[in-house]
């Protein structure tokens, strides 16, 4: 994988094998986190970053131990948290690549501040969402993705909240970078982890993760009905179906739908642009899942250029010293009155 | 008018007003004006959480103590001899604290009945007599203002009659010879952009200090000499400026580049916006989302290499705490402070306490030992900066640094140290495998400090992953064995009361006799500190020893209190440094206990000292 | 005003004043506080319901400590938390009217995510979020209102970070009701809390409000400039400046953009519909404001009817009480294996 | 063949396995045979952090420990009479606990080189003699679980393998005479949508109780004698479940509507799941977005009326702080129950600790006291639950009961209360002005409990509004005022030790002539007086205490320590209690003191009493 040229990755000549840590994986047989791992770590060398330069900060839940299956630097922190502690290490350290694990629950519930702080800062995070709209480690409580009526050990006669999209809620956050993509669509997966380290701030990239142990099947209708995945493509009109005989338009009310291409014609469609200035088009596809089950977009859905937090921050930095000269605490102690005794 | 100059050794002066009067920035100049001069000084600000209550109201009002003198002094005072109230509410809130005979001057022109109303006056205490006790200088302080700055173009009436406190300033200037060239230079560098205002001010200034030598009012103005203090390079210093400067210190001496993640919140804010300043020192200031967010990428910043700081008050602390839980068993450094201040709750956030001792030691689930130091005068937080920064590294554990409200706000000369003098911080990062067979063990712990190896990010070879769960002693891998966490929770403990090794033992200040100590930590030293001169003047055997290591104790602590008959530990909590040590020396100390937001008075600790005596 | 009908105002012949409590008002002289307070309390006879069904939960700030003013019950409760307070009182006295009063400091920093599932859940609560786009009451920090490149306490050299839109944070997380006003807009104001007064579950309120101490003219462009005023009208096509010349199109990318309705003719006008399903053209015109500090649209944006969290979980009670017979606990406690002794 | 059956009067047996073995499941369909048979019994679950570590791993093993007997028990037991070892992993983490010469059971299948090297087996320890100390059988559970099952229609293989926990159980229901119609009909229930299974389980179940008839291995079956308990109507009980009905009965009792809010954590999760379903009862649940606003929604609620409980473990407690110091100010009910786990940080999920103690005592800033009380035994959860509920409504204030992993997961024989002989709660909403000037005042106190009144939204002319300030006593308005904030401070602490009047003096178990006290809180109950009645067999004179009452203790606390030469607390932290007692008594007690995640053994406990008395 590493002859892909991204960041120098013809120097280093690393493989899957070398981001695999010694620790025993320890996920149900059959989760779909090992999945993703497998993804993350055969997709690591096409980075052309050392290993010693890349750190996995996760919170708590079953996806967050993910840190311990990387052989890399890794932080296995506390619940909801990670976000935090990442944009610290970014900010402070520019030289790293910094990516977050997180479950739905970890990113949005107890720590959805974190994450919608971290997206409207632009942090240079890659945050990788494992959305299983369940909270694994505790054993099967609805989390803030759980559909309306989920029935899970805490709500007993269904769940009466609504769920949060992710995607929306970031773009409503003033988010950069938002994707999606699924455990088992190695390559798709693949396609936006590239595309995502690439992203100048946060990435967000919710990945649709099958918990079989307390939410079997929940994304079957886009997991196992591939003829419902909606690939976005940038630049290009936006169809799906078995025969790509569905499209998607954005119609007078603003929102996505589902059109059947030999009715509207193919010019009707949404054309995806995923650096569009405005998150509205993006927004309106971030809906396009909510309920229905049926037609679900996946892939980057934007992806805009904006200085990152940290190259604002060493600018200020580098700003002062041209315009102060480098610090020295013995004059300034002194440049206030004083007197002799 | 011949007017004659009297000698005095020390006074203390009260500025008081509404908290849009301008009061702290009167007392502030005034402050300096009398460090430059010489004098040791002291200074107590007291002002109210709200930014500015209704004017002329009683919540509203704002006051600033300063007590100078010509040796060395330790408090801002008890008691002013000089009371400045520039409104009915000013004169209100404060006349109880002024002790009969001394001075107090009025603005009159403020004691219109719309003001009496607001302060709650039936009668005007101008007239009714009731203020027949004390040395009242009736003084038309608007009026005379508003006359001054006549005549300078652009300034609008409210400008003109904002200037009052400068006019105040001048009077007390001349009253007490202090220099005035300083304030006049700052009144042109503050309004540099608008040189009318700047006009205006000096001119009421200058007319205030006329006032003084002209006014039949005044017939005695007083001189204070110089104090002999240590010969150097002075400063004046809060102690949230000096712990900013000590964290810069901690981080040239280190060399470790500075990452502050903070949240405002009073009394702490302020090192947050002084650091932001310091960006030419590599200094990187987050102002973070919540004090959770600040501590975490504190944190993060120190898994990073960086010295990793975080500030915050009582309530802010508290939210802090699960991630500095994190920060115990990932045992990174990490320096907390704690400016505390009066709660529960969010309390009185203005007002100085030291009730959160406890929280630091304890506040987080499991055991989760942590060091605790706690500064004691506005410049000694220089040095506890310092200090917190070295345990932090050395040990590599996160460290509580607790100081107040008092502390934070409250000035006093400061003789300015010089970096060379300031001692190495030695920081080595791990760099290579710290095992025969070439592994990275990331818990492979020093032996003497116990600490374990900070490998940073980007060294090759030591990837390693770290994390909240128990780990195994030495791999630092996952481990649920019950035998290893009973290991783990000891070698955590035993890694921060090993710090006793490497800190100085407890000084007394002894006298001939004595079988009571006084055992002080914090902001209480200078109220302890003058209480017991006053009882030793009184002619009692009084002994003296001030806590700045509270977790662990000076390994001499235990030995010290044996030797007494009476232990007394004044605390401005419930007894908390009291619980410790008697739980942990099994000494029959007794607290002295007061939890009223103030700093104590050396009164008040004088007589609680001499009763303790004489029990 | 208690001759309005709503919710049986006519038997309650209750005045401003009846609401003003016994407290002095601390907040500094020229604040918009004031007038907002002003305005909350001359409304509330409207809203026909006796002061002792009424609550006001604050969190900490300047605007914060307006429960001590209403002579209601309130709780000025501590830093970002008010939401989560209200929610627990809310969804147990289904009964009260219960109404949130927050700062930008408290509501999108350190309470952001309280804010968000506050929305989300479509708890009963009316939310007014004071903007004023700083930190008063800690004096004078940037807060994540701040445009960028503000210079602040905390910010001498400007801040870096890309501020919240909260209309647009609090479309992506799944608003029901959402609206703008002006601290001076008295006639507005009062127009807008009577629509959020009558909403189903949570209806957040941003209104800009001035700080005259520490932020002083943030919003002089529209609180100043009336003519940037774009007052929103449920089914009217929106139009404004001094005499309507200008106008608002939802264009080709689905943003929001000011026209000239000579140059476009009103039939292109976006027409609002405040009551769209979809969130996408509130999310549109939410962003409008952005940065331009020019046309800037007030009134309420989205107002789509959900039950509440409290309806559907009174509803689960008696679902429960109807299936299972009110509870026994002495039943139930020998309802499994026992034995006797 | 004919078989013996030997006559025991107690018997611990060890379930281990798999975590994908329903080891838990097996443990528990044994224990509530055994409850129901009448034998006294005690159980310790012990199962890993992870849903389910890889297959055959170390950290993946699950064990479920039961203790029964014909007398009254207190605790799980030390170590194994019978270890049930269903795969290598389980063996290796288990052997070291089984005494030598006791009996081992194991399911040969499993024993295949995967496996074997998975657990880090280099010989086949049933083949290489390392197992040649112990009773072994040696059992193809799989096998004959796959056989037992053949011929029932749809079952897969995997299913088929799956039920070999039931053959297991099958064959320990023979070897100790257990009844298995209770089993069976848990069985056809758990199993009632699909048949096939519930057949399979059944005829699994059934096959290992013949085997047990037939098989030569076995030639003694057991039989162990109800057991002669306190008469009544007795089921199983386990802590949190015990917790949850005592919060029903409290709100029955004071006929407050429940509100609980909460976020799931390990070991406090069951509690929100299972009042979840008390719907019926007029319960509200609400699983809020995290802990802060979990108990936000509960303090809010209890402002509205109710009776506001939320609940969670360590790092849950400590973010909950901030709020409870909120509910310290505003003086409303809360109940805080904190089941402790393994700490610091995330530590060790699903292990018990005490390490809570200083945590709720001293988590929050300020001088912010709150009651403590502590639950002993699975089945004294119920009355715990509803005195805290009587403490926080009587006293108008937040108080924690703490709990541990142990006792939330351990079951234990308990006698079925009857609602009409618990007391009632009176709890009397202010309604009227309580003040001659016909006005209400929030903070004007019951003369007797200091309680302040309690007028909920929705009550005519009360209306008024508290908060996090300071505030004047009486009033409630905000008040800098240092003496209010002084005589508040006091209140709230006088209020909280006020509670000792109404709560019962400390008993203790004593016997002639004893020098020596051991104080114990919390789950060491059992194994304390499990030890104690040891060392007394052993002709020591040692007497028990345990305290259900932390903060305020007992108001005979000091008088009762004062009796004795030495006393001994043994607690699962460092030392908290100890610091407490030491502190406040100054008496030179000493602590037995292991932090590992797992309940004293009666025989560690036993051997340090023994040393103490005779040091
Ligand atoms: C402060 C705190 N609260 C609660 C928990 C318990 N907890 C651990 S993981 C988790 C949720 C996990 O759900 P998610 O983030 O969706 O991860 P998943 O296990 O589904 O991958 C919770 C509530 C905790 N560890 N810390
Ligand atoms: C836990 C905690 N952190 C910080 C603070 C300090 N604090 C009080 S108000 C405030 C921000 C106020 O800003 P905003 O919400 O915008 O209200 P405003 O004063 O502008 O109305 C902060 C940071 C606090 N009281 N508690
Ligand atoms: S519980 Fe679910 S998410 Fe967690 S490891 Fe098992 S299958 Fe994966
Ligand atoms: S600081 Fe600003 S927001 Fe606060 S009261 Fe003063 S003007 Fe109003
Ligand atoms: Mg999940
Ligand atoms: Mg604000």
């Amino acid at each position: 994988m590493s002859e892909n040229g991204n960041g120098g990755g013809g120097l280093l000549q690393l493989t899957a094998k070398d981001f695999k840590s010694d620790q025993e994986v320890r996920w149900c047989p059959g989760c779909g986190d090992y999945a993703i791992l497998a993804s993350v770590q055969s997709f690591m060398p096409e980075l052309g970053i050392p290993r010693e330069k890349i750190v996995f900060v996760s919170g708590i839940g079953c996806s967050s131990r993910f840190p311990y299956y990387m052989q890399t630097y890794g932080m296995h922190s506390i619940h909801g948290r990670a976000p935090a502690i990442a944009t610290g290490l970014s900010t402070s350290r520019p030289d790293l690549s910094v990516w977050v694990v997180t479950g739905d629950g970890d990113a949005m519930s107890i720590g959805g501040n974190h994450l919608i702080h971290a997206l409207r800062r632009n942090v240079n995070l890659k945050i990788l969402l494992f959305n299983n709209e369940i909270y694994g480690l505790t054993k099967g409580q609805y989390s803030p993705t759980s559909p309306v009526g989920k029935v899970g050990k805490s709500t007993p006669m269904g769940s009466i909240d609504r769920p949060f999209l992710p995607l929306s809620l970031a773009l409503g956050a003033e988010a950069t970078f938002v994707a999606r993509s699924i455990d088992t669509d190695r390559k798709h997966l693949t396609e936006v982890l590239r595309t995502a380290a690439q992203h100048r701030g946060t990435a967000l990239v919710e990945i649709y993760q099958n918990c079989n142990i307390y939410n079997d099947n929940a994304f079957d209708f886009v997991r196992d009905d591939k003829a419902n995945r909606i690939y976005l493509e940038h630049g290009k009109p936006v169809r799906f179906g078995a025969d790509g005989e569905k499209g998607v338009v954005i119609a007078e009310d603003g929102a996505a739908h589902v059109v059947d291409v030999a009715t509207v014609g193919e010019a009707a469609l949404h054309v995806h642009d995923a650096h569009a200035d405005e998150p509205n088009h993006a927004f309106a596809l971030s809906r396009l899942s909510y309920g229905a089950h049926g037609g679900t977009p996946i892939g980057v859905f934007r992806d805009i250029d904006r200085p990152s937090y940290d190259e604002l921050l060493t600018e200020q930095l580098a700003t002062a010293v041209a315009r102060k000269g480098a610090g020295d605490l013995d004059a300034l102690l002194g440049s206030v009155d004083t007197w002799d005794v | 008018m011949t007017k004659t100059v009297e000698q005095l050794d020390r006074v203390i002066i009260r500025f008081a007003g509404d908290s849009g009067d301008g009061m702290q920035l009167t007392g502030d100049r005034f402050t300096s004006e009398t460090a430059v001069f010489g004098n040791d000084i002291s200074t107590l600000p007291d002002f109210p959480a709200e930014i500015r209550a209704p004017a002329g109201s009683l919540p509203g009002v704002s006051g600033f103590q300063v007590h100078f003198a010509d040796h060395d002094i330790l408090t801002p005072g008890d008691y002013p001899d000089v009371l400045v109230a520039m409104n009915p509410a000013a004169l209100k809130t404060n006349i109880n604290d002024l002790p009969k005979g001394r001075t107090l001057i009025v603005n009159t022109d403020a004691f219109v009945q719309r003001n009496l109303d607001k302060a709650g006056y039936a009668t005007n205490p101008l007239e009714d007599g009731s203020l027949a006790d004390f040395q009242v200088h009736a003084v038309q302080i608007t009026t005379m203002t508003i006359e001054s700055v006549k005549g300078i173009e652009g300034i609008t009436p409210r400008e003109a009659e904002r200037a009052k406190n400068m006019f105040a300033l001048g009077l007390m200037c001349w009253l007490y010879g202090r220099p005035v060239q300083g304030t006049i230079d700052f009144i042109n560098d503050k309004f540099s952009k608008r040189p009318e205002i700047a006009a205006g001010n000096i001119a009421a200034f200058k007319a205030g200090y006329a006032f003084g030598e002209t006014s039949e009012s005044f017939s005695v103005s007083y001189e204070i000499k110089p104090a002999k203090l240590r010969p150097g390079k002075y400063r004046q210093i809060n102690g949230n400026s000096a712990l900013v400067y000590g964290l810069v210190a901690a981080s040239i001496k280190s060399g470790l580049p500075l990452f502050l993640g903070a949240y405002p919140i009073t009394p702490a804010s302020s090192i947050l916006e002084e650091l932001a300043n310091f960006k030419n020192f590599g200094v990187r200031t987050f102002q973070a989302e919540d004090e959770i967010a600040a501590v975490g990428s504190a944190l993060g910043a120190a898994f990073g290499g960086a010295l990793g700081v975080t500030v915050s008050a009582g309530p802010g602390i508290v939210l802090k705490q699960e991630m500095i839980g994190l920060a115990i068993q990932l045992e990174l450094p990490l320096v907390i402070l704690d400016i505390q201040r009066a709660g529960p709750s969010t309390g009185m956030p203005t007002k100085p306490e030291q009730t959160d001792l406890f929280n630091v030691m304890y506040g987080r689930n499991g055991e989760s030992p942590i060091p605790v130091i706690a500064a004691s005068t506005p410049g000694q937080c220089f040095y506890a900066a310092i200090e917190a920064a070295r345990i932090a590294l050395t040990y590599r554990t996160p460290v509580f640094l607790l100081s107040d409200a008092y502390l934070a706000n409250g000035a006093e000369p400061w003789l300015i140290p010089s970096m060379a003098d300031i001692p190495e911080i030695p920081v080595e990062f791990t760099t290579k495998p710290n095992r025969d067979d070439g592994s990275f063990w990331p818990y492979l712990r020093d032996e003497v400090t116990l600490a374990r190896p900070w490998a940073i990010p980007g060294t090759p070879g030591l990837e390693h992953r770290i994390g909240g769960i128990e780990k195994a002693n030495g791999t630092g891998n996952i481990s649920y064995d019950p035998d290893n966490h009973d290991l783990m929770t000891r070698l955590r403990a035993q890694k921060v009361a090993g710090i006793a090794g490497g800190i100085p033992e407890l000084e007394v200040d002894s006298c001939d006799g004595a079988r009571t100590l006084v055992l002080g930590w914090g902001s209480t030293y200078g109220p302890i500190g003058a209480a017991i001169k006053r009882v030793r003047a009184d002619g009692l055997a009084v002994d003296q020893a001030h806590l700045h290591y509270l977790n662990p104790f000076p390994r001499n602590l235990g030995e010290v209190l044996r030797r007494y008959d009476k232990v007394l530990v004044p605390e401005m909590n419930l007894g908390q440094l009291l619980q410790l040590v008697r739980s942990q020396f099994l000494v029959d100390a007794v607290g002295y206990n007061r939890v009223r937001g103030v700093p104590f008075k050396a009164s008040e600790l004088a007589d609680a000292i001499t009763a303790l005596v004489n029990a």
